[in-house]
């Protein structure tokens, strides 16, 4: 390790933030590109199946809540392609890897909307497993990063309490609809634990990623605790979590639980999700019809520019 | 009021997710979200003036294609970016005046409610001026697609300075403006934004109707309901 | 089976009026027709053999996304016309061997509706196979669109041939037969229809399934549901 | 008069016909051609209001009554486009200036179907208006034309029934229902009666084409007869015709009625119908985006032509 390098570390090691003018290692460069772009991506992505039940959402209360939350993710987004642009790379460069396949974003996303409990799995299981990713975060050592983690996850907080209290409603209400409310459940999680990514054995970058304090916790942990939260919620709720094996494993104190289908898992990243096409088509449409209103303000800007320029 | 909000904020709300720019995307939903919000308070006090039990919820999901008095403007499909955006411009110039107009209204909760609004919908429309100047004067396919935006949302501009008996009524009580005193001011700010834009205003004096009254709805509304309201009518019991 | 006739047919229903020539108008409403018109037999045997007391309207009109089995292909979306029509082609090459297996069905009015239904699906399965080679083998352009029609669709194949519990029990009673034996003929149909229309099996054998199990649609169903079965939730007392 | 056209005319005076290969004056297979290929346009445009509801059809037994009846539009257009060629235009041309606004279509069809009802009202009102004016032209001079309608009105009649029947069904059904029905025939009848065209006085043409009996009675006998029809079964449906004027006149043998907003019309005419944008962007649509289909049907189609050639 040379010396700048070793400088570096030792900053970061201290607990101190590296700023976007600091020197960095060109891998930690890279990897925060990758993951801050892929969590960009999953924001902007993770619309889309929430968008799916806007218009049908059952009260006018229930329709703002929905349309505030997406906002917040659009919003998401944009604070994260700002961070990653203080990385020198552009958000239109990060957009084209996603559309072309090259970045990806949350397997989650991958997974459809198909009732109204699932905006209440969502909120509580998706949202509760992107917080358990997140809250370390906010302790990250890139500066830019750890900030915009700070502001998010404020508001994922939030929306998961949302969550939460859809599911709430629902398993009080008709038998219908504590129908939906357990259905939901059985499909969202496993996926939703698979939100932590493979097991420590099989993931890649993790021990560098962690001595940068980019990565805070191991996928293991991380999925341990969102078990060891969300059960009790579901025993709450009344609900049963579609795990035969799951059990309260007194010497460990956590619970016992099964894995998820892991390869469905790699399916999933390998273009192969339920609605990953859906997804992709979506994006890329919106992409290519917006061309002719992005490049029209982008004119527009100029000629007022020139204009102005024309005047002084 | 609150049929006009809770139509055009369900098509804006359909670009969730699909805008050509993020900062879009947030702005759709910013504005859906403001019409979703007006219309609760106007439904709701429309079901409070009926005096029939009826709440927001009821009178958005539980009625049918006659029953609503928005006007056509509203229901017209988002086409493009263009249209939905000169959709968007022309219903929040007429939406300020004549919020503004009911900001002095003789009944306190209409003026209220206005007031509220107002603050909303004056945002709204200095970014749907910018928009409509930003792509008029654009490049030339944004111009071409401003201008026939334009063209085809023109005719459904009459309906909203429309004057009929229940327009009567309310301005005989001092409640709401006489729509048609709106024009001239709504006509000069649209000339003004055209001109900046580079587009030009078409020619013709006809417009269409039947949306306020209720009586010809356009195609659109009925499957814009049908979305709206599968839920709510297919387990007419649940509370949500 | 009543599902994905209900649901293959709506699809093709969306196109009316508006197919890229009059014959295409003309061939996809009555492709739709013949589906609707099996889709009654169907479901009105499910509703007798369900002996609960509903019929086929009951059980299309009243039923959510969850108790649908009808496989992911036909919920798909109609895409360009060359989408719908490979949609159309690969689910007329499964169920003209489903259809046929099922005429020996030992279940009499199985076997009866499948011999119906067989007669109309041979014309489909006919009409369909001459569509995709004379597009497949037609422009460049047309070309191009079939392939990526395929490619689109080539994962959804596998589900309709996927055997299940509930197969598994009709099979051992005789009724229907086992989905897996019809592969090899559908597979060397599919290459000789793409070898005339110069189009190239893709490789890869993932299959999506979650459809006929019932336990994971796609998001389109849903808004298919809401505009087929609106009038009927919104009027629930009404006979038509 | 010249010599031939004279024999001609005499010819149709005697109640023979004519046909493709005859010598025919040139207004004849003008006039012909516009009012062949109207009549062609409106069946396909007439497509679309009813293809409204088919998606949204009651029960499936309504869904496949409305698909066979939507078939049967578009194959009435296709026998009316084959009439049309017979007098030496194709139907890309025909088409061509039904999009470009050139020619028209039925002014009925640029209105709304907005409740079920409509399906009914349309059926019972809008087709039984065409029934009016098609019936005559079963005895039309020019032969193919003739037997097109033969063929139609049939067919049509059929599918009044259906709408009547559609009606009984609403009028003796929840209040609701009854509200529709209503509804709808206060929307459909003025349009209705506007399909006769305008009256006698302002109808241009008309002297000559019922010479050439291409026309065989006048717009407004037409309109009486249809009035006089459809009053009594409104009256058995127990509904309200919405004309306050409608009165039994016991010395004509006749209904008074009031006259359509011929205002409404003419603006109905100059594409400022309810709908007009509506249908003509969805036949433009699907015109451009056929485009590829009907080259790529071709161009193999010519292919294969080729190839048959070569291994002869």
């Amino acid at each position: 390790m040379d010396p700048e390098e070793r400088a570096f570390q030792e900053r970061i090691n201290a607990g101190g933030k590296i700023e976007p003018k600091d020197w960095m290692p060109e891998g930690y460069r890279k990897t925060l590109i990758r993951q801050i772009g892929q969590h960009a991506h999953s924001e902007i992505v993770g619309q889309l199946p929430e968008g799916n039940w806007i218009t049908r959402a059952p009260t006018l209360e229930r329709k703002a809540i929905l349309l505030a939350k997406v906002q917040d993710e659009a919003g998401h987004g944009l604070y994260l392609y700002c961070a990653a642009e203080t990385l020198g790379v552009s958000r239109d460069q990060l957009t084209r890897d996603l559309l072309t396949g090259r970045m990806k974003y949350s397997s989650i996303f991958n997974y459809p909307t198909l009732t109204w409990a699932d905006m209440g799995a969502v909120g509580w299981l998706v949202d509760g497993a992107a917080i358990m990713n997140q809250v370390p975060l906010q302790r990250t050592s890139y500066g830019p990063y750890a900030r915009a983690m700070v502001r998010i996850c404020k508001e994922e907080s939030f929306h998961q309490r949302q969550g939460f209290d859809i599911m709430m409603k629902m398993v009080n209400g008709t038998e219908a609809q504590r129908r939906m409310a357990q259905d939901a459940l059985n499909r969202f999680w496993y996926p939703s634990l698979m939100m932590f990514g493979p097991s420590d054995a099989e993931s890649v970058h993790s021990a560098q990623s962690m001595a940068w304090k980019i990565k805070m916790n191991t996928n293991d942990e991380l999925r341990q605790k969102f078990v060891d939260q969300t059960v009790p919620q579901a025993e709450y709720l009344g609900l049963t979590v579609p795990d035969e094996h799951l059990k309260w494993n007194e010497t460990r104190g956590h619970y016992d639980f099964s894995e998820p289908d892991w390869d469905e898992f790699f399916d999933v990243l390998q273009g192969n999700g339920p609605c990953s096409t859906d997804r992709m088509e979506a994006r890329n449409m919106a992409w290519d019809e917006g061309r002719w209103v992005r490049e029209g303000l982008l004119a527009h800007a100029e000629k007022k520019r020139a204009r102005k320029m024309a005047a002084e | 009021m609150g049929d006009n909000t809770l139509v055009l904020g369900h098509r804006v709300s359909e670009w969730c997710g699909v805008a050509p720019v993020l900062e879009e995307d947030i702005a759709l939903a910013n504005t859906a979200l403001d019409l979703i919000g007006q219309t609760t308070l106007w439904l709701n006090l429309a079901g409070e003036v009926e005096g029939k039990g009826r709440d927001a919820d009821a009178l958005a999901f539980r009625r049918d294609v006659w029953d609503f008095h928005n006007v056509l403007l509203v229901e017209q499909p988002n086409g493009d970016f263009g249209q939905t955006i000169m959709r968007q411009f022309l219903f929040d110039a007429w939406h300020r005046g004549y919020l503004t107009a009911l900001t002095g209204s003789s009944h306190t909760q209409v003026a209220a409610i206005a007031e509220k609004s107002l603050k909303e919908v004056t945002y709204h429309l200095e970014r749907t001026t910018d928009t409509v100047i930003g792509l008029g004067d654009g490049t030339e396919e944004s111009h071409k697609r401003m201008q026939s935006a334009l063209d085809r949302l023109y005719p459904y501009i009459g309906e909203m300075f429309f004057k009929d008996a229940v327009d009567e009524a309310m301005i005989s009580e001092g409640i709401a403006p006489d729509p048609t005193s709106l024009r001239a001011a709504f006509d000069s700010l649209l000339d003004e934004v055209l001109a900046k834009a580079t587009l030009t205003r078409p020619d013709g004096t006809f417009a269409h109707k039947g949306g306020k009254s209720g009586q010809r709805h356009s195609e659109h509304l009925g499957h814009i309901l049908a979305q709206m309201q599968w839920l709510q009518r297919a387990y007419p019991d649940a509370t949500w």
